[in-house]
C-alpha cells in the first residue's frame, strides 16, 4: 500500500503525519503537492493540519481550491480512504466531503491542550481497532474547532453512525461535542484531535497510533 | 467597478464573537447595548464595464467562496470607481 | 536642509550629522540622511551599548557562531547545530499588542532561518502592568494572541516562557522572543555580499510604507505622541513568512547562494549595508527593480520600509533563474535588484539617477558612546531593609495562598494554552516544567531551553540581579537533565542617556559576566532596547536570559512535580 | 437603533487576508479581480431614543474597543429599527 500526505501552503503537520506514517509505523508514505492531481498510485490520503492559506477568510475556504481537491474529491467517490486531521478536517467540510462547518472556539481563543476523547463509531476504516466507547488521551491544537451542523444534519449523523469522536468534556463549543465524523460511505474521516501527536510514548500518549494502524491494517 | 460585500451570520447562527464584544462594551459603560452581531466586510476592485456581469460575478465569487452557506448569508452593492 | 535641521527630527545628533559631513566630504541628501538615521539609531546602530557588550564571554568550546551574524550557532555533536537568538518588540506591542507582538516573532524566526537552519521551538518572556488596569489587559490579551497567532500559523512551537506583572511595565510591556533552530553544522548561511559582481536579489513580500522609520522609533521613550505615529506598525503574515521559510531552506539546498540576511529594522537599507560591510564589498541597488505594493513610493520611503517577510540575498552571477524557480513554486516574489561592487560604497539609483551613494562600513557601523554612569541615590535605601522589621504572619495557610494566587506564581496555563507547544511532534516536556526539552527525532539525544529574568531583583540590586538571571536559567536546565551549552540575552533598559539608567546597564553587563564565566556558558547571541520607559521612568532593568541545554541521552529527563507515593523528598542546596 | 459598522484596515496598511482572497479568486477565473480588502462588519442594536446621543456612543464604542485607530479605519450609520 501507498500512503499520500498533501502538502498545501501553509500546511505544518506535513511532516508530522508524514513521520508517523513512515517512520513509526514503515508504511510506503510520499508527500503530495497541492497543485500534483496525479493521486492515482495512493490507498491512503492524509489532509494535515496547518494553516493553508493562513487560515485566511475561513479556515479551509481557499485550500479548498487547490488543484489536488479535485483529484482527492475523485479518490473519496471510488473509497478510498481519506483523513482529515484538525486544518484537514476544515478542508473537507469546506469541500463538501462532509457535513458541518468548524467554527471560532467558543472561548475565541486558540487552544493547546491534551483532552479525552470518546470513539462512537468502531465500524469505519480508521476505528475498526478501538472499542466501542474506548477513550483516547490525544492532542487538539486549534482556533477553529467548534463544530457546526444544524439539527436535522446533527440527527442523521447519529441514525448513520457517522460520528465518529465526541469528545468527553466541551471543550470548544461543538455540537453534541463532535469531535470528527464521517462521510456515509466511511471511507472519508475528519477530526479536529491530532492522532499523529499521540503515537509514540516518548510523547505521553500512544492513543493515536490505533487511528493509522486500523487504516493500515484495513488496506492490508 | 467596486463590490462592497457584507458577509453576515444566519439568523439563529450563536455568535460567541458577538456576544464577547457585546460584554465588553457593557464593561465599558455602554449599559444600552442590547445585541452585537459580526461579520465579515470585504471590498473587491474588479475591471469590469458593465454592471449586469459585475453582479453575476460577485454574486458568483459570494457563493463560491467568500460566504459559507451552511452559516452565513450575504449582501453587496456594486458602485462605479 | 541645515536651516531645517531635519536631522534632529529623524533623530540624529548635531554631531553625528557632523560626522556624516566629514566621512562624505559634502552635505548628505534627504535619501542618506534617512539611512543613516535609522542605521546610527540605538536599535540598529547599538550605540550606547556595544563598548559594554565587548565585556560579555562570547567563547567557549561549543561556539560555531557568535555575537555579530543575525543568530549565534552551537555544535551539539553529530554534525548538528543549534541555533539561538532573542529580539525584542517592545515599543510596537505598547501601540498594537497583537501586530507588534506577532511581528516580534516573525521578526526572531527569520534571523534562525536566514543562518540555514529550521526553527524548531519559540520562547517568549512577557512583561505588563498590573491586570486590574484594562489598558493593560488589552495589551496582555493581544500580545498573548499575536505571539500564537504568528508562531501557530507557522507551525513552530512556542515551548515556554515567562510573564511577570508589575507598575513599572505599565506604559511600556516588554515582549522578547526568543527562537531556536536547528541544522547541519557544515551548512551555515552567513549575512555576507561577497564575490564582486555577484547578483542582489530581494525574495519575500512586496515593498509598502508600513514601518518607515520604526527603527528610529523604537529607540525613542514613548510617549503620547507615539500613538500618532502609526504608520511604524506593521501587519504581520505569517501565511508568507512560511512560505519563505519553506522557500529558503529549499534555496539553500543549492550552492547558487553566497549570503542572505533578513530584513527588519531599517529594511533594504541595514541588509545591504551590513552585508557589504561583513564581506568588505559595496553594494548598487536600483530602486525601479524593487516589486513595491502601493505607487509613487520615494527611494527615502523604499529603503526605509521595514515591510515584513522579505530577505536580501546575494547569488552567485547567473544562478537567479534557480532561485526565481524555488521562489515561484511557493508562490514568492524573486526580483534582481542589485548587484555587488568592489568599491565599498552603497550606493543606490532610481531611473538611472544616483540618489544616494554612501561607504557601507559607515552605515554599519554606527559611531560608539560610552555613557556616564552613576549609581541612583535610591539605590542605597532601596536594600536598606531591615528583615526583623517585619512581622511574622499569623495564619501561614492564608500567606501560601496568597503567594500561590500571585501573578507571577500562579500556572501560566491561560498563556500557553494558546500557543501550540507541541507542534512538529518533538515536545518531549511542554510547558509547565522546569524547562521545556524537544527530542532531535532519529538520535537518543535532546535539547532542553528555558528564559528566565526577575526584574524586580535587578531594580535592587542590577548586578545580583542579572547573576540570578543566569543562575535561574543554568538551574532550569540543569534539573531538567541537560548540560547548559549558550546563552543569548534580551536587555531591556530604560534611557541610556540617563546615568542611572546606564550605571543599571553597566552592572547588569557585568554581573552576567561573571555568572558566565563563573558557570563556563558563553553568550553568543542577544539583543538591546533602550528607551523602555513611560512619562518620563524608566522600567526596571530586566536582563532576559535565553538558555539552551544539551541532553546527551533522552532517558536522563527529569520534570518537575511529585511521582509516587513514598518516594523520597530531598532538599538540596542552602 | 441599530448603529451598522464598517471596521477596515488604513490605506497603506498592507492586507495579507486580502491579498490571499484575491489570488484565489484569480485562480477560480475571476481574473478581473484587482484588489480584495478585507474588513469587520458590526452590527449593534442599542437601546437609544436619540439619534445624536447615539452617533456620539457609537462613534466612542468604535474608538476604544471596536477599531485600533493605529491600523483600522471606521464608518458608520444609524438607522431606527
Ligand atoms: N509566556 C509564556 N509562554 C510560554 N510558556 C510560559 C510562559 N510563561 C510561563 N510559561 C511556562 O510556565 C511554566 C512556569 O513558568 P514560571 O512561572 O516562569 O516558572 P518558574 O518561576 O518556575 O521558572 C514554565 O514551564 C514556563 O515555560
Amino acid at each position: 500500500m501507498k500512503a499520500g500526505v498533501v502538502v498545501f501552503p501553509g500546511s505544518n503537520c506535513d511532516v508530522d503525519c508524514y513521520h508517523v506514517l513512515k517512520d513509526v509505523l514503515s508504511v510506503d508514505t510520499r508527500y503530495v503537492w497541492h497543485k500534483d492531481t496525479d493521486i492515482s498510485d495512493l490507498d491512503l490520503i492524509v489532509l494535515p493540519g496547518g494553516f493553508s492559506y493562513g487560515d485566511y477568510l475561513r479556515a479551509g475556504a481557499i485550500a479548498r481550491f487547490s488543484p489536488v481537491m479535485n483529484s482527492v474529491i475523485d479518490a473519496a467517490k471510488k473509497g478510498v480512504p481519506i483523513i482529515g486531521i484538525c486544518n484537514g478536517f476544515q478542508i473537507l467540510t469546506e469541500a463538501g466531503l462532509l457535513p458541518g462547518v468548524l467554527r471560532r472556539n467558543k472561548n475565541l481563543k486558540f487552544i493547546c491542550d491534551t483532552v479525552q476523547i470518546q470513539a462512537v463509531n468502531t465500524d469505519s476504516p480508521f476505528t475498526k481497532k478501538l472499542k466501542s466507547g474506548q477513550i483516547l488521551n490525544i492532542p487538539i491544537a486549534h482556533g477553529e474547532g467548534n463544530y457546526y451542523v444544524d439539527n436535522d444534519t446533527l440527527e442523521k449523523l447519529k441514525d448513520k453512525g457517522l460520528i465518529a469522536f465526541r469528545y468527553l468534556e466541551d471543550v470548544n463549543g461543538s455540537v453534541d461535542r463532535i469531535a470528527g465524523v464521517l462521510n456515509e460511505n466511511k471511507n472519508v474521516l475528519g477530526m479536529m484531535p491530532h492522532p499523529e501527536r499521540a503515537s509514540e510514548s516518548i510523547l505521553g500518549s500512544e492513543d493515536g497510533r490505533a487511528i493509522f494502524e486500523s487504516v493500515v491494517e484495513y488496506l492490508l | 467597478m467596486i463590490a462592497k460585500i457584507k458577509v453576515t451570520l444566519k439568523k439563529g447562527i450563536s455568535d460567541p464573537q458577538g456576544q464577547a464584544i457585546k460584554g465588553s462594551l457593557q464593561t465599558l459603560g455602554f449599559g444600552n447595548v442590547q445585541d452585537v452581531r459580526v461579520g465579515k466586510y470585504i471590498e473587491i476592485l474588479i475591471d469590469e464595464q458593465e454592471m449586469k456581469t459585475a453582479e453575476e460575478k460577485v454574486k458568483e465569487m459570494c457563493e463560491k467562496l467568500l460566504a459559507n452557506p451552511v452559516i452565513e448569508d450575504y449582501t453587496f452593492e456594486i458602485t462605479e470607481v | 536642509m541645515e536651516q531645517e535641521k531635519i536631522w534632529i527630527k529623524l533623530g540624529l545628533t548635531d554631531s553625528e550629522y557632523e560626522m556624516i559631513k566629514d566621512i562624505l566630504g559634502r552635505e548628505p541628501n534627504i535619501v542618506e540622511l534617512g539611512m543613516y538615521s535609522v542605521m546610527w539609531s540605538e536599535h540598529c546602530g547599538y550605540k550606547n551599548s556595544k563598548a559594554l557588550l565587548k565585556l560579555l564571554p562570547t567563547k567557549g568550546p561549543y561556539v560555531l557562531q557568535g555575537p555579530g551574524e543575525n543568530a549565534g550557532i552551537i555544535d551539539i555533536g553529530d554534525d548538528d547545530a543549534i541555533v539561538m537568538k532573542v529580539e525584542s518588540h517592545n515599543h510596537p506591542s505598547a501601540i498594537e499588542p497583537y501586530q507588534g507582538a506577532a511581528t516580534g516573532v516573525g521578526g526572531i524566526l527569520r534571523d534562525i532561518f536566514t543562518m540555514g537552519a529550521r526553527p524548531i521551538a519559540t520562547l517568549d518572556s512577557l512583561r505588563f502592568g498590573n491586570l486590574d488596569d484594562d489598558r493593560v489587559k488589552y495589551i496582555f490579551n493581544g500580545v498573548v494572541a499575536g505571539i500564537a497567532g504568528y508562531g501557530n500559523c507557522m507551525g513552530i512551537p512556542t515551548i515556554a516562557g515567562e510573564v511577570y506583572f508589575n507598575e513599572s511595565y505599565k506604559g511600556n510591556p516588554l515582549v522578547n522572543a526568543m527562537s531556536v533552530g536547528i541544522m547541519n553544522k557544515n551548512k551555515i548561511k552567513k549575512g555576507v555580499a561577497s564575490g564582486v559582481g555577484n547578483t542582489v536579489m530581494l525574495v519575500g513580500s512586496t515593498t509598502g510604507r508600513d514601518g518607515i522609520g520604526g527603527a528610529s522609533f523604537a529607540s525613542e521613550e514613548l510617549s503620547e505622541k507615539s500613538e500618532e505615529k502609526r504608520p511604524a506598525v506593521q501587519v504581520g503574515d505569517p501565511f508568507m513568512e512560511k512560505l519563505l521559510l519553506e522557500a529558503c531552506l529549499e534555496l539553500f539546498e543549492s550552492d547558487a547562494v553566497v549570503g542572505i540576511q533578513d530584513m527588519g529594522a531599517a529594511g533594504i537599507t541595514s541588509s545591504s549595508c551590513e552585508m557589504a560591510a561583513r564581506a568588505g564589498t559595496g553594494i548598487e541597488i536600483d530602486i525601479d527593480k524593487v516589486p513595491k505594493r502601493e505607487t509613487g513610493m520615494t527611494p527615502f520611503e523604499v529603503m526605509l520600509s521595514e515591510s515584513q517577510e522579505r530577505m536580501l540575498v546575494v547569488v552567485k552571477k547567473g544562478r537567479e533563474k534557480e532561485v526565481m524557480d524555488i521562489f515561484d513554486k511557493w508562490g514568492l516574489h524573486a526580483a534582481v535588484i542589485g548587484v555587488v561592487t568592489d568599491d565599498g560604497m552603497l550606493t543606490v539609483k532610481d531611473r538611472g539617477e544616483v540618489v544616494a551613494r554612501v561607504p557601507a562600513k559607515s552605515l554599519a557601523n554606527a559611531p560608539v558612546y560610552e555613557r556616564e554612569y552613576e549609581k541612583p541615590s535610591y539605590q542605597d535605601d532601596l536594600n536598606n531593609l531591615d528583615i526583623d522589621s517585619i512581622p511574622l504572619p499569623s495564619d501561614y495557610n492564608d500567606v501560601l495562598l496568597r503567594l500561590m494566587s500571585s501573578l507571577d506564581i500562579c500556572s501560566k496555563e491561560w498563556v500557553y494554552k494558546q500557543y501550540d507547544y507541541m507542534v512538529r511532534t518533538d515536545t518531549v516536556v511542554i510547558p509547565g516544567s522546569d524547562a521545556a526539552v524537544l527530542r532531535i527525532k532519529g538520535k537518543n539525544k535532546g535539547i532542553a531551553m528555558t528564559i528566565d529574568c526577575n526584574g524586580l531583583y535587578c531594580y535592587l540590586n542590577p548586578r545580583e540581579g542579572a547573576k540570578i538571571a543566569v543562575a535561574e536559567a543554568a538551574r532550569n536546565l540543569s534539573v531538567s537533565g541537560a548540560i547548559p551549552m549558550a546563552i543569548t540575552d534580551g536587555l531591556n533598559f530604560g534611557n541610556p542617556e540617563k546615568k542611572e539608567v546606564y550605571w543599571q546597564f553597566r552592572e547588569a553587563i557585568l554581573g552576567i559576566k561573571e555568572a558566565c564565566e563563573v558557570l563556563g556558558i558563553p553568550v553568543i547571541s542577544g539583543n538591546v532596547s533602550f528607551y523602555n520607559e513611560s512619562q518620563g521612568k524608566a522600567i526596571y532593568p530586566t536582563p532576559v536570559i535565553g538558555m539552551v541545554g544539551l541532553l546527551e541521552n533522552l532517558n536522563h529527563v527529569t520534570t518537575q512535580g511529585f511521582k509516587d507515593k513514598g518516594d523520597v523528598i530531598i532538599l538540596a542546596g542552602k
